[in-house]
């Protein structure tokens, strides 16, 4: 079971981060993060992060994504030209040296992790709750993060205002 | 008491010395006031002649009374022998200490000292030295030039630097007598200088006109070229003794000669070739000062200059100090040197003298004499006559200043200096006329005058030596014997062309004059010097002659190096034969004289055109300037030009680049690119504005650009950690 | 819960809490009064920040290097850089007080966020936790973004925001993915142990390094790509230049300011665990050191031709970058003396370097001079950009070509820009000169004597084009100049502020004696 | 359990195609879109290895912290998407060029 | 090595106090011309008159440092304000003074910008004299760098047509040496001692440290030791002052761009910085780098080299020149040379005349500026070409620049000449070939300064000169106290070598043994 959602939502995944990144057409290619996004929360499921995954389909699924289709009325139709040759160069040079560089990161943090397999993950909902909120855990996060979203939220009113006094 | 037992003659020396130097800041720094203006001559006449009262009474007292019981200085305890039993000139100095055997005082052993400089290495404590040879130079020079003050007063009077000449006159005389009275090498070397600076000044005197300023240029810099080479000389002197002290440096090759110590070893030299060196480099000071070939081109040049300073400067003193300073260091030259000096002296008589054949400039003929003169001084000492070629000096000084004053005096008659512009002066200038011919037959050699005495002892040693060293060194000889013919010959064309015959400028004949006693007082005195000869023994000189009293000292240098002073007087007999000699040469130039001149058969145009590429090649000065510049002229400005050019292109250029960082990354950069060097420091077209400009290129404004820079980067760091990893 | 505990690690925090505080105050203003007039925002700002200030003054003292809420660590080193933040967020909000750009309605929220990213800086060095350090960072990034964007009628602004933002989006992508990385070597979160896993994995032995060295290596390496992006340290630099042009010049001095001191705090917290013992990371070092020295001379060379004056800043910071990554570089880098030690007296020199000896006997360490170079930095360079302001505000330019001859309308201003330009090329008595001098001595004594050579060239090149802005200003006639002064120019308020700051520079170029030991009592 | 290899290879790959992504398309909203992969490669990551080093809650904290991150940065994002679209009459990033050498 | 303690801080107040005319002036209003310049003149004049006090005071048998005064400064890294003179650089602090004071009177005729300069030109004042007196390392620093920007602004602003690249070429060529100086002076102190509480600064402890060799056992960098690393540094920091090729070429360009009174300060006293440095930091620091068993060093030898090259090609590039203020600063290329001679030659001899040549320089070279800036005023141009029988227009002004030029050219019985001979005689006893070529720079000296004489002084009178006035009062007082120092010290070198012998025999004293 475990293998399955891992493969289901893994293609899931990767086939929409593909599709993110060679779709033409804009509307397609935002659903296709949806998939992504979607296989994602899957993925999370599959570790063991029941309540991770909700909020991933929520926060993201839910809000991010609306946020680009609002994005994406902006963009004038035919907008998005794109052709092999003119994605293959840059392309290359920022995608090979990556994906050796990710490699060997990888194969040396093969040679270090110890999986623990430390049974079956607990439903984590209450322990995030209770970290939250725990002065030696996440508390300071937590309240920060509410200061991000403050600032974002100012920042992001004031930049989408119209200008009243025009 | 005795004149010599206490300071008291340093207080005399250091009044010549200085009465001078006070008269020159006095003319210098009152010069706008009227008095100084209009009567600028009046304390420098007082002052030089004090300084004249000073130097007779030093002769009188060194010389003529012998008050020397005192106790000369340095080494030389175990000499009491009175100075006038010094005897026979060139005497073999007695075996065993090799102290100098001359009567000399110091005034260092009475306490004047002056401690010019002390570094705690060198120390030079300035003294004063008074022996026979500095009495003698004293008196000659200021006695000459008072005389030249004298003159001057009215051969300058009006010009409108009147004071200032006079104010030149006087620092030139404290230079001179400065060089003469100093006991140091090196300050000997700063009088030396100085007085070269008063030949500029005064060479340069009427400097708006076109020639002086670059005579003067021309004679500064020879001698400088001499005097950096007189410099090197000290140097090593200084390398070899640890002094520049004239007695220090005399005890230390003392030292050396007796075996009690060594040279210190340079260059991986023995000591023949040290000193040997070390004595020419001294002497490329006196080859320039004293006009020899090939640093003589810079004397008739200098006649550029007002003739009293010609006078006084080009004929009697100042040229002549270098001569001195070979006499005064004269122990330090070794054989071989001394035979360099002798030949560069006969060169330079042979040379000079035809020159005087041929030229046509009165004041020019007489340079050309004196340089060939100063050349017979040179073979004397180098020749081992050393009393003779001083006491040539002697007689010189005054025969050549009466000549140079009596060219004055025609110049002054008749405003030119060209003597086929005169012609039949006699008449009208008959006391510069007769004077001048009296000077003439000094200058000749002819019997009984008193260039004959000196001249002739000059042949004899010549001949001496060339007997001693075989047959090749008989040219002195032969140059010293020759040289008299073409002398006497060059002085009776000038005596004919300016005074006999029809005057061949009516004009300038009609308005000359005699000049004003001012001029032809000295005139007279220098005559009288001119024939009153002490060659002759002398009553007052204790019935010696004064040569007699000019002894040599120790050839310090030949005895270190093992020969012996190896020749002696040549006695009665060859004196006499030498007279003999002397007066068939004599006659022969009156012959070839008459015979062109005054007869016509064949006339002189006769001769120059038999002789056309000889008398070209003369009458062109043997294309010595020429030569200088094409070569060493020619060569220095182009070399400065090139290295202004490098300095500007090249090194700016490469320090601005290499000095940046930019540079080297460059080189990588921009290989493909021009590599432009004029550096960080201009504005446009630096290296690293180059850089700059390369790098401006990935700031493209494109954002996606950036990001791929950015992605790159990535890549790029990793590759740097692994390659450095 | 004990809630004596909880209010004891409040107390430590009092700062950070104030400067919310302030933000949240500083919005309320601006909603009360409809936006109309920013200015009494910005004062209450203003306010806010020098109580902060004054709080932070007050606590530098109480400092005892404790852990609160689990991963803020209150120590001096957290103290100094937030007294530096504090003090450069101070100095910006004056300086936007006196922004000609920003005397008009609407922009309260400026000073709101200005606050937040304020609070995300301070998290940025007191934190020990990789989780709070990624969150602070984007506090402050975020708030940077929508910061250089404020000025909306223009589109440079816009556009500085945008390449900011995109830029900085995937710098910090990059970076958290070397976080996870980091996380996966060393199985924590806080910062020591991953410094620990770093020092370990990054031993070169005598095989070179291991697979897990490559691996973690390249891991910082990414990391290091969001660090080199939030100091703009080549060669992620690229964005600084036209975000600097193009943001409000009060929020160009933030950024360059404020948020790279920060940022620089935070690289030291993440690499001073690095350095135990005499041992340190030197593949690490030397890759740190190669991209100083990079940087400063791309920053350099960038500069010279440049013709905005904001935008030579730009370059000028980029060098600065390198200056101070040098002195990260040295900080990483195994002490030289402990190799030798190693070889003979390895028991002296482990006994010596241990404990609280490691300052008498290394002298100041890297980390000490990279807090003194911040400090000085922030000196000179509020100094800079208030001047640049004064003159844009006064005289409508930016341009180098434009400042000619403002010398002699000016005096006072340019003079004192002439001595904060003296103190960025390094030259005494001004504290860039000891900043400069700080930082050679550790780059020196580990071994890194290239560096040091290449870092004191560099400052003759900045030379450069810092004195084509002196040049403009004094060299060229006074009657030659093109502006004209405006008015109402806040021209004897910003030369306050620059006359305040200039004392300053030259007060700790000759009596740095106080800065001085509060920087050698860090630990890092 | 599944290899911790197979969720790595998610993640970078998810990373990369971020990476092209953000590097390659012009259009703004794709760019945006790249930055979520790499965040969500990050996260995935984060998660990984939290499971696999013994279901510790740490990094699923810190994938939680990183989605509120990605939130609050598109939504300055847009904001500033809509200043440029106000400007320059399109979302496409490599038209603001007006800052440059 | 400490001969006197003084308390009245005589030395401080000689450097700091043009600081306080700094003030003064600051505060003085922009137009109030007279007011400023009576200012500077108070203030570079207290100075004077304090140098003047110094010479007095100071003994002339001791080769220690005196006035010394110590003040703690910054105790964490041990830097501490330490000051004191000895026989090397008491004279330069006077000469200093002395230049200082004229370089005000003759600014007396600065139109523009009155303020400004004058604070300039007293800041510039604090910065010479501090690094002359400083007597540790990081002080002396300071006021090495202290100097660069008055200068700068000096130079750029009140310059001539292409001042302003003069000025940056100076301040870069400066800096750049300067700042390789300041990593020498960081691996100083960090070998020093191997705790901070032993680092120091002070120039005497790093002079004993070295001394005692500890700097000729370092590690080694790049295939060269640590002690040439140190040696070369420093060396390039003092040499881009001195200046020695082929570091000279900001030097004629600021010279001739700079106004006359700094032309003065430059070629007066900031070229003996370079020359003192040397002294001061290579050779007493750093012995072993030049004389080591037994004999010089590659260094040493460098070192003459280098003066030979700097007195013939200073000398050639000074002959091509036709602007007579380039002339005369290439020919204080050629003059520097000597000191670097005599500095190779590492003997009291050598050592003394390089000092006797700064000192010489210093008025001479200062002297023939302001003799340029006089002609410049009325011809508002250099050209040597142009001119011609100025000797008769201005007779005085004519006299002075023989007396000026004939020192320069190393005149005897003028100051010139006891350096350069000194100098020379010095060296050759340790490098008599390089010492022989060197002489060929007296004789090029000589015959472009003879051909200046020429062109500018003789020749016929020009109608186009004919209304120059000779000099005035102001510039006649300028120049004849400079006139009157090249005599006297012509005809009294012992004033100045008396004065320097315990210390140059001190600094000897660390060379020639085997």
């Amino acid at each position: 079971m475990e293998s399955f959602s891992f493969w289901f939502f893994g293609g899931c995944t990767l086939i929409g981060s593909l599709l993110v990144a060679l779709c033409p057409k804009l509307v397609h290619s935002a659903f296709s993060l949806v998939l992504a996004l979607i296989g994602v929360a899957g993925l999370y499921w599959g570790l063991g992060a029941d309540f991770l995954g909700g909020v991933q389909l929520l926060v993201y699924v839910g809000g991010i994504t609306i946020l680009f289709i609002y994005g994406i009325m902006l963009t004038p139709k035919g907008a998005t030209k794109w052709s092999l040759g003119s994605l293959l160069f840059p392309g290359v040079i920022a995608v090979v040296p990556l994906c050796v560089m990710l490699h060997l990161a990888w194969k040396g943090l093969e040679s270090v992790i110890k999986p623990v397999d430390a049974g079956v993950p607990q439903p984590t909902v209450d322990a995030i709750g209770r970290g939250f909120l725990n002065r030696e855990e996440y508390l300071i996060p937590f309240e920060l993060a509410s200061l991000v979203l403050l600032a974002a939220l100012v920042g992001s009113v004031y930049l989408a205002r119209r200008k009243k006094e025009s | 008491m005795d004149f010599f037992d206490d300071a008291t003659p340093a207080w005399y020396a250091l009044a010549i010395l200085l009465l001078p130097a006070a008269g020159f800041c006095w003319n210098a720094f009152t010069y706008r006031t009227e008095f100084t203006r209009k009567r600028g001559h009046i304390v420098p006449l007082l002052t030089i002649g004090t300084a004249l009262f000073c130097a007779l009474t030093i002769f009188k007292h060194a010389v003529i009374d012998g008050d020397v019981g005192d106790t000369p200085h340095a080494a030389s305890a175990t000499h009491d022998a009175p100075a006038h039993d010094s005897g026979g000139a060139d005497a073999p100095p007695a075996a065993g200490s090799l102290a100098d055997p001359r009567w000399s005082w110091s005034s260092k052993a009475h306490g004047v000292v002056y401690r010019i400089i002390d570094t705690g290495a060198l120390r030079i404590d300035a003294g004063i030295t008074i022996d026979h040879l500095t009495a003698t130079m004293l008196l000659v020079v200021t006695l000459v030039a008072f005389l030249v003050h004298l003159y001057s007063v009215s051969y300058m009077h009006g010009d409108k630097r009147f004071s200032r000449f006079f104010a030149f006159l006087q620092l030139f005389s404290f230079s001179m007598l400065g060089l003469i009275l100093t006991d140091n090498l090196l300050l000997l070397f700063c009088f030396w200088e100085l007085v070269g600076v008063c030949s500029y000044f005064l060479i340069g005197f009427w400097f708006e006109q076109d020639e002086p300023p670059k005579a003067s240029m021309k004679a500064f810099m020879t001698n400088r070229f001499g005097d950096v080479g007189f410099l090197i000389g000290i140097l090593l002197v200084y390398r070899m003794f640890g002094t520049t002290d004239l007695a220090e440096i005399y005890a230390g090759l003392q030292a050396v000669a007796e075996g009690r110590a060594a040279l210190p070893p340079l260059f991986g030299w023995e000591a023949g070739t040290l000193l040997t060196v070390a004595g020419l480099c001294l002497f490329t000071g006196p080859m320039a000062k004293s006009a020899q070939v090939p640093l003589h081109i810079w004397l008739p040049d200098a006649m550029a200059g007002p003739t009293p300073v010609s006078a006084l400067i080009h004929a009697a003193t100042m040229v002549a100090a270098g001569v001195y300073m070979v006499g005064r260091i004269y122990f330090f030259f070794t054989p071989t040197a001394l035979a360099f000096i002798a030949g560069i002296g006969t060169v330079t008589a042979l040379v000079a003298a035809t020159i005087g054949l041929v030229h046509n400039n009165i004041k020019k003929v007489l340079a050309y004499s004196t340089c060939s003169q100063l050349g017979y001084m040179m073979l004397s000492l180098g020749v081992g006559g050393y009393s003779a070629g001083l006491f040539h000096l002697y007689t010189h000084a005054f025969f050549k200043a009466c000549l140079f004053l009596g060219a004055g005096s025609v110049i002054h008659a008749v405003h030119t200096e060209d003597m086929r512009e005169m012609g039949g002066l006699k008449s009208k200038l008959p006391v510069t006329y007769r004077t001048m011919l009296i000077a003439t037959m000094a200058l000749g050699g002819v019997p009984f005058f008193s260039g004959a005495f000196s001249k002739e002892m000059i042949v004899e040693h010549a001949l001496m030596w060339g007997w001693s060293h075989g047959l090749a060194h008989m040219l002195p000889a032969i140059v010293a014997i020759g040289g008299g013919g073409l002398t006497f010959f060059y002085m009776m064309r000038l005596i004919y062309l300016t005074f006999y015959g029809a005057p061949r400028d009516q004009h300038k004949f009609e308005h000359a004059h005699e000049s004003p006693p001012a001029m032809t007082i000295p005139l007279m005195v220098l005559a009288f010097l001119s024939f009153f000869s002490v060659g002759w023994p002398m009553p007052f000189l204790g019935g010696h002659k004064l040569p007699e009293l000019l002894a040599a000292p120790p050839a310090l240098a030949s005895i270190a190096l093992g020969h012996g002073a190896d020749h002696g007087h040549g006695g009665f007999a060859l004196a006499f034969g030498v007279l003999v000699l002397s007066c068939l040469v004599i006659v022969f130039g009156y012959r070839l004289y008459k015979q062109t001149y005054k007869d016509r058969n064949p006339g002189p145009e006769v001769w120059v055109a038999r002789l056309r590429p000889l008398h070209t090649t003369v009458s062109n000065l043997y294309y010595f300037d020429e030569f200088y510049r094409a070569t060493i002229v020619r060569f220095s400005y182009a070399t400065a030009r090139v290295l202004a050019l490098f300095d500007s292109k090249v090194i700016d250029a490469i320090v601005n680049g290499v000095g940046t960082v930019g540079q080297l990354i460059a080189a990588g950069f921009a290989a493909f690119d021009r590599i432009v060097v004029d550096g960080l420091v201009n504005l446009n077209g630096t290296v690293c504005h180059a850089l700059g400009s390369r790098l401006r290129r990935l700031q493209t404004g494109n954002l996606q650009d950036y990001l791929a820079f950015a992605v790159g980067g990535m890549a790029f760091v990793t590759l740097l950690f692994l390659f450095l990893a | 819960m004990n809630l004596q505990d909880y209010l004891h690690d409040l107390s430590r925090i009092w700062p950070e809490i104030l400067l919310s505080v302030t933000a949240l105050l500083a919005l309320v203003c601006d909603l009360l009064q409809r936006g109309k007039d920013p200015r009494v925002t910005g004062w209450v700002t203003a306010i806010g920040v020098l109580f902060t200030l004054g709080w932070i003054c007050r606590d530098v003292g109480l400092a005892d290097g404790s852990l609160v809420f689990g991963m803020i660590v209150h120590d001096r080193f957290a103290m100094f850089f937030k007294l530096l933040i504090c003090a450069g967020t101070l100095v910006v909000t004056l300086l936007s007080l006196f922004f000609r750009g920003f005397q008009r309605d609407g922009i309260g929220e400026y000073y709101s966020i200005l606050a937040i990213a304020a609070v995300g800086a301070m998290f940025m060095v007191s934190t020990n936790n990789l989780l709070l350090l990624f969150l602070a960072l984007e506090t402050l990034s975020i708030s940077s973004y929508a910061l250089a964007g404020f000025l909306k009628r223009d589109a440079r602004s816009s556009e500085a925001a945008l390449k900011y933002l995109v830029f900085g989006v995937l710098a910090s992508g990059a970076m958290l993915y070397g976080f996870s990385l980091l996380y996966g070597y060393a199985g924590s979160l806080d910062l020591r142990e991953i410094a620990a896993a770093i020092r370990t994995h990054l031993h070169v032995g005598e095989h070179g390094l291991s697979p897990a060295g490559i691996g973690c290596g390249i891991a910082v390496v990414l990391c290091l790509a969001g660090f080199g992006y939030k100091v703009a340290a080549f060669p992620f630099h690229f964005w600084s230049p036209d975000v600097y042009e193009g943001a409000p010049t009060p929020v160009t001095t933030f950024l360059a300011v404020v948020s790279k001191i920060a940022s620089v705090g935070m690289i030291l917290r993440f690499f001073g665990g690095i350095p135990h013992d005499g041992e340190g990371a030197a593949p690490l070092a030397a890759v740190i050191a190669a991209l100083a020295a990079c940087s400063m001379t791309f920053g350099n060379l960038g500069a010279l031709m440049q013709q905005n004056a904001k935008r030579l800043l730009a370059y000028s910071s980029i060098a600065h970058s390198g200056y101070l990554l040098a002195g990260v570089a040295a900080l990483v880098a195994p002490s030289a003396a402990a190799g030798l030690a190693h070889g003979a007296t390895a028991g002296e020199a482990h006994g010596a370097a241990t404990g609280l000896a490691h300052l008498a006997v290394g002298g100041i360490t890297g980390g000490q001079a990279v807090a003194f170079y911040a400090a000085a930095y922030l000196l000179m360079n509020l100094g800079a950009f208030g001047v640049v302001i004064y003159l844009s505000n006064r005289f409508g330019t930016e341009s180098i070509d434009g400042f000619a001859g403002l010398g002699w309308k000016a005096p006072v201003a340019c003079g004192t820009l002439v001595l904060f330009l003296l103190s960025l090329t390094g030259i005494p008595p001004t504290v860039g000169f000891v900043g400069k001098w700080y930082l050679l001595q550790p780059i020196w004594s580990k071994g890194m004597h290239w560096l040091a050579v290449v870092l004191v060239l560099n400052s003759v090149i900045s030379l450069f084009y810092y004195f084509r802005l002196a040049r403009s200003l004094f060299l060229v006639d006074a009657s030659k100049a093109l502006a004209s002064p405006r008015k109402h120019a806040f021209g004897t308020e910003l030369t306050v502020v620059a006359v305040t700051l200039a004392v300053g520079v030259v007060w700790f170029g000759i009596k740095f004696e106080w800065l001085s030991d509060l920087v050698l009592s860090l630990r890092v | 359990m599944q290899p911790l290899a197979g969720y790595v290879f998610l993640g970078t790959a998810m990373f990369v195609l971020g990476v092209f992504t953000m590097v390659t398309r012009k259009n703004a909203i794709y760019v945006l879109m790249g930055a979520e992969l790499i965040l969500n490669a990050a996260a995935l990551n984060f998660v990984a290895f939290a499971r696999y080093m013994g279901n510790r809650l740490d990094g699923q904290m810190f994938a939680i912290f990183i989605i509120i991150l990605a939130a609050a940065e598109a939504a300055v994002a847009l904001g500033i998407v809509l200043q440029i679209h106000h400007h320059f009459p399109s979302i496409d990033v490599s038209k603001p060029d007006r800052l440059g050498d | 090595m400490i001969s006197t303690i003084d308390s009245s801080h005589l030395l401080s107040w000689i450097t700091l106090s043009p600081l306080l005319g700094v003030l003064a002036i600051l505060f003085t209003p922009r137009e109030k011309h007279d007011v400023i310049k009576t200012l500077a003149a108070a203030f570079t004049g207290i100075p004077l008159i304090l140098a003047g006090w110094l010479y007095f005071k100071f003994d002339q048998s001791q080769a220690g440092y005196q006035f010394f005064e110590d003040m703690s400064w910054v105790d964490a890294f041990n830097i501490r304000y330490t000051v004191g003179v000895d026989g090397l650089s008491s004279p330069l602090v006077v000469l200093t003074c002395l230049l200082m004071f004229f370089a005000v009177f003759s600014s007396w005729n600065i139109e523009k910008g009155v303020k400004g300069y004058f604070m300039l030109l007293l800041l510039l004042a604090v910065g010479i004299n501090g690094v002359f007196v400083s007597l540790d390392f990081f002080l002396f620093y300071v006021y090495w760098e202290l100097m660069l920007l008055p200068m700068y602004f000096l130079i750029g602003i009140w310059g001539g047509p292409r001042r302003e690249y003069a000025a940056i070429k100076f301040f870069l060529y400066t800096l750049a040496g300067s700042v390789l100086m300041l990593v020498a002076l960081i691996a100083m102190y960090l070998k020093s001692g191997d705790v901070p509480s032993e680092r120091t600064f002070s120039l005497i402890a790093l002079a004993q440290k070295g001394q005692a060799g500890l700097f000729d056992h370092g590690s080694t960098l790049f295939g060269m030791e640590l002690r040439s690393w140190l040696f070369l540094f420093l060396f390039i920091g003092f040499a881009i002052k001195v200046p020695v090729f082929p570091f000279h070429t900001w030097l004629p360009d600021a010279h001739v761009e700079a106004p006359t009174a700094i032309s003065v300060v430059l070629a007066g006293i900031l070229l003996k910085l370079g020359g003192y440095g040397l002294m001061r930091v290579n050779m007493t620091i750093l012995p072993g780098a030049l004389w080591e068993n037994g004999g010089p060093t590659g260094w040493a030898t460098a070192l003459a080299l280098l003066g030979m090259i700097n007195c013939v090609y200073g000398a050639f590039v000074a002959m091509a020149q036709t602007d007579f203020k380039k002339l005369v600063a290439y020919s204080s290329v050629a003059h520097m040379g000597f000191v670097l001679l005599g500095l190779a030659a590492m003997n009291p001899n050598g050592i003394a005349g390089a000092n006797l040549q700064l000192i010489n320089h210093g008025t001479s070279s200062a002297m023939l500026f302001l003799l340029v800036g006089v002609i410049y005023d009325r011809a508002h141009h250099r050209e040597i070409g142009k001119f011609g029988g100025l000797a008769s227009h201005m007779p005085m002004y004519a006299s002075l620049a023989f007396l000026g030029i004939f020192t320069s050219l190393g005149l005897p019985g003028l100051a010139g000449f006891w350096g350069e001979a000194l100098s020379l005689i010095g060296c050759y006893e340790v490098f008599p070939k390089i010492t022989a070529v060197s002489t060929i720079g007296l004789i090029v000296t000589a015959a472009f300064f003879l051909m200046t004489i020429r062109k500018v002084f003789f020749g016929p009178k020009l109608p186009q000169y004919a209304g120059f006035p000779d000099l005035s009062l102001r510039e006649w007082a300028c120049l004849v106290p400079f006139g009157l120092f090249c005599i006297v010290l012509g005809v009294a070198p012992f004033l100045l070598t008396d004065w320097i012998r315990p210390s140059v025999e001190a600094l000897a004293s660390l060379f020639g043994k085997s």
